[in-house]
């Protein structure tokens, strides 16, 4: 079961428009930027996108977001201070944005993956953001109900990969990576390193192959805050 | 008087942030929210040791690197990057906030926008329609660590008092602060209400009730 | 006609096991149950792998270690000894009912003691007051795993038919089997109840639906 | 912050009457024998217990039901070839049992350890061990209620434990142990080495320190089956 793909095009040439895409990365830190370019060179459009944050720059999620293909974000942090894409567009009310406070946004992926349709959290009680929601008492405290979040594909950047997909991360990097890879039918990875099966000890595979889809290899990614910083504008 | 000359009269943010790490005990594992409360991490007082928390993965976090020796893949939840210290661990975000949720994270010091005297925290919102909403993990903290300790500005830039009756802004938490640290005192949300636990240096009780926005009760 | 005769004529366990392996498509995630079920390893057709998920926390299990070579920390949920094949991993028992449960099992075949038209499975309890109830993870893999493969032998020791129009015992599940190896036959659970897909050699349609206890279709 | 206790003794010594007690472990494969065994010493009594079984022969936990500690046991399949202690107590109706199902229970686990009160599974839905549970529909599907579980105290076995509490396993000994030490209010530790903070590579440990409240070394430890071959029976 080897699940190489010659390269990022090919890796997301199926995503069609209208799909659910999670995307690792908290910030920078695991963000797969040349498979999120990929996805902007194939066009696919009316993308629900759920990311931690926007994107910075015009570069990665925020020239995706900036190229008009997200409908939709689900994020806990849509600002930034290099975020200036996403604002714009939604004031202009060019995109929709469901705001989920980060733990709950987490605890639903995870969820999702793990085929627990609902879960109760003490987050949000009483504030705006729980509005609309059941709230329920259990032992005498309030929690909110939250449903889980799935999602067609999830892009993800990896440390180390091996042929059947089981996967390492680099420190914090790891973020959001991991339930991400659970609750997407398809996973497509880009990883540093690719190594044969049994090259990862199996004690510290962080990601086991069989939520792995698809891995291709980028030995050298490029760094979101240093296209930055050179003032690059994707594509 | 304007504001400047408050400050000067009151405690800074160094000194708050002193005040807090004083109060935090020894062992603790601790999360220190985005701005003033970062500075808390310089201050841990003499023979005490904290294990610090960031909700973005990483147990253990050390002090900011050398210039030159930062990695875009180790930071914290503000972004910044940091260190990890021997005995660190990395997490994923599910893992991370069962550690918040799930009550095993001592301490959290946070900013706020207003604290009412039941203890609700604003500090993600004004609620203005052109803004973007952005929570973060705040409204998962204040639920789930232990002890909710605020660092902030007594009044806003324009001397608005941010310590209310009842918070006007969208809430983060009801009844989540247990401590602030303001640059005129400390003070402890009972359930008597707001009840001053210390003065700054040149500041009288007086002056902390007039500029409160609910009623304060004097030092135990 | 004795048991004995029965088996003869129909399949074995191990066919039973060979035509279930035949049945799952190359490169899918499989679940195998204790008894029988465990028996479908050692049939993997030619040109198919599959990755072996164990319950208790291991993707990529491995076959009986050689005599002498077992350790008591590398098991199945059997908790018999087994090995680990290069590409295992091992992870705790939280994430392993995450994969089963959120469908990211292909297949699992389990031992049942009944199977009704619907689908319905029975293979944890008689229901017997004295007896030790014990489900482990049965009712878990019924529910997430996509594909729920079912090996039994057609009749129970006593000649009582396992396949039924409604299970006596305690239910497993509701709806869940897809697919049933007896040593009679091959039956598909099917909208309009059980179907023959396939007759064990020398084994009439006449016999699979004198010994089965519930309406049973023909061969599409 | 080190947590290293010098006897098995001593770190189970405040282990009440009437405490539940979590204890990692399925089948033998990641028993905390010794843990186990100071705790028949302790004599404390009225015990709840969540295992995935109940023990085998009349060593470890098997030895802990048959010297009367334990009131009652939450666990997924209480029986075994090499269980007797259990069934007899249980059919002389001397010891209550929860039977819940395997993913249930380790999720319930996980749960507790998370703060979330309550989840939904389609695990037990249409049979008696949904019985008196709420049952909610989710997308046309019907999912049962189940509610955290938590404990006062986790025994665990580990393989490698640094001063601080991080700690990594041995293969599938890993099995509940996780999630325990992250559901009990004090998670107590054997392992069979103990390193400095620094010695297990940040990205390879399991259970993070802050899960962990005590630590003792058995660095070899006993071995059930073999314990059981010998016809060996604790105390």
């Amino acid at each position: 079961m080897d699940k190489r793909i010659q390269s990022v095009s090919e890796a997301v040439a199926d995503i069609q428009n209208g799909s659910t895409v999670m995307i690792g990365g908290f910030g920078e830190a695991g963000s797969p930027i040349e498979l999120i370019h990929a996805l902007i060179d194939s066009g696919a459009r009316n993308l629900t996108v759920v990311n931690n944050n926007t994107g910075n720059g015009e570069v990665g999620l925020a020239a995706l977001i900036g190229n008009g293909q997200v409908r939709k974000m689900i994020c806990s942090y849509p600002r930034s201070s290099h975020s200036k894409v996403f604002p714009e567009l939604y004031r202009a009310g060019k995109i929709e944005l469901e705001l989920v406070p980060q733990g709950t946004l987490a605890e639903r992926i995870r969820a999702g993956g793990a085929g627990i349709p609902a879960f109760y959290t003490p987050t949000t009680v009483g504030t705006p953001l729980a509005e609309g929601k059941e709230v329920r008492e259990f032992n005498g405290r309030k929690y909110v109900m939250e449903p889980w979040l799935q999602a067609d594909y999830a892009l993800i950047k990896c440390e180390t990969a091996d042929h059947a997909g089981n996967l390492t991360y680099n420190k914090t990097a790891r973020n959001f990576s991991p339930i991400m890879c659970i609750a997407a039918t398809t996973t497509i990875v880009q990883a540093r390193k690719i190594v044969a099966p049994g090259d990862i000890d199996p004690e510290c595979v962080v990601t086991p192959g069989l939520f792995v889809d698809r891995i291709v290899q980028v030995a050298e990614p490029l760094q979101e805050s240093k296209l930055i910083a050179e003032g690059v504008s994707y594509p | 008087m304007s504001d400047s000359t408050e400050m000067k009269k009151g405690w800074s943010r160094n000194q708050m942030a002193e005040l807090a790490a004083h109060d935090i005990p020894d062992g603790s594992c601790v999360n220190l929210g985005i701005g003033i409360p970062e500075l808390v991490a310089q201050y841990v007082p003499e023979g005490r040791e904290f294990l610090y928390h960031t909700e973005n993965g990483l147990l253990g976090m050390g002090p900011t690197p050398e210039s030159g020796e930062e990695d875009p893949e180790l930071i914290n939840a503000g972004k910044k990057p940091v260190t990890a210290l021997p005995g660190a661990s990395y997490f994923h975000h599910a893992d991370s906030f069962a550690m918040i949720r799930g009550g095993h994270i001592d301490v959290c010091v946070l900013g706020a926008m207003q604290v009412s005297g039941n203890g609700d925290l604003a500090n993600w919102s004004t609620g203005e329609v052109d803004a973007i909403p952005a929570v973060g993990g705040a409204m998962d903290l204040v639920q789930g660590v232990k002890n909710i300790f605020v660092i902030t500005t007594h009044c806003t830039k324009t001397g608005d008092a941010k310590l209310v009756e009842a918070c006007t802004y969208p809430l983060t938490g009801v009844g989540v602060v247990s401590r602030i640290y303001t640059d005129l005192a400390v003070i402890d949300v009972t359930p008597e209400g707001f009840r001053v636990n210390k003065l700054a240096p040149g500041v009288s009780f007086e002056e902390v009730v007039e500029k409160t926005g609910a009623p304060v009760l004097p030092a135990a």
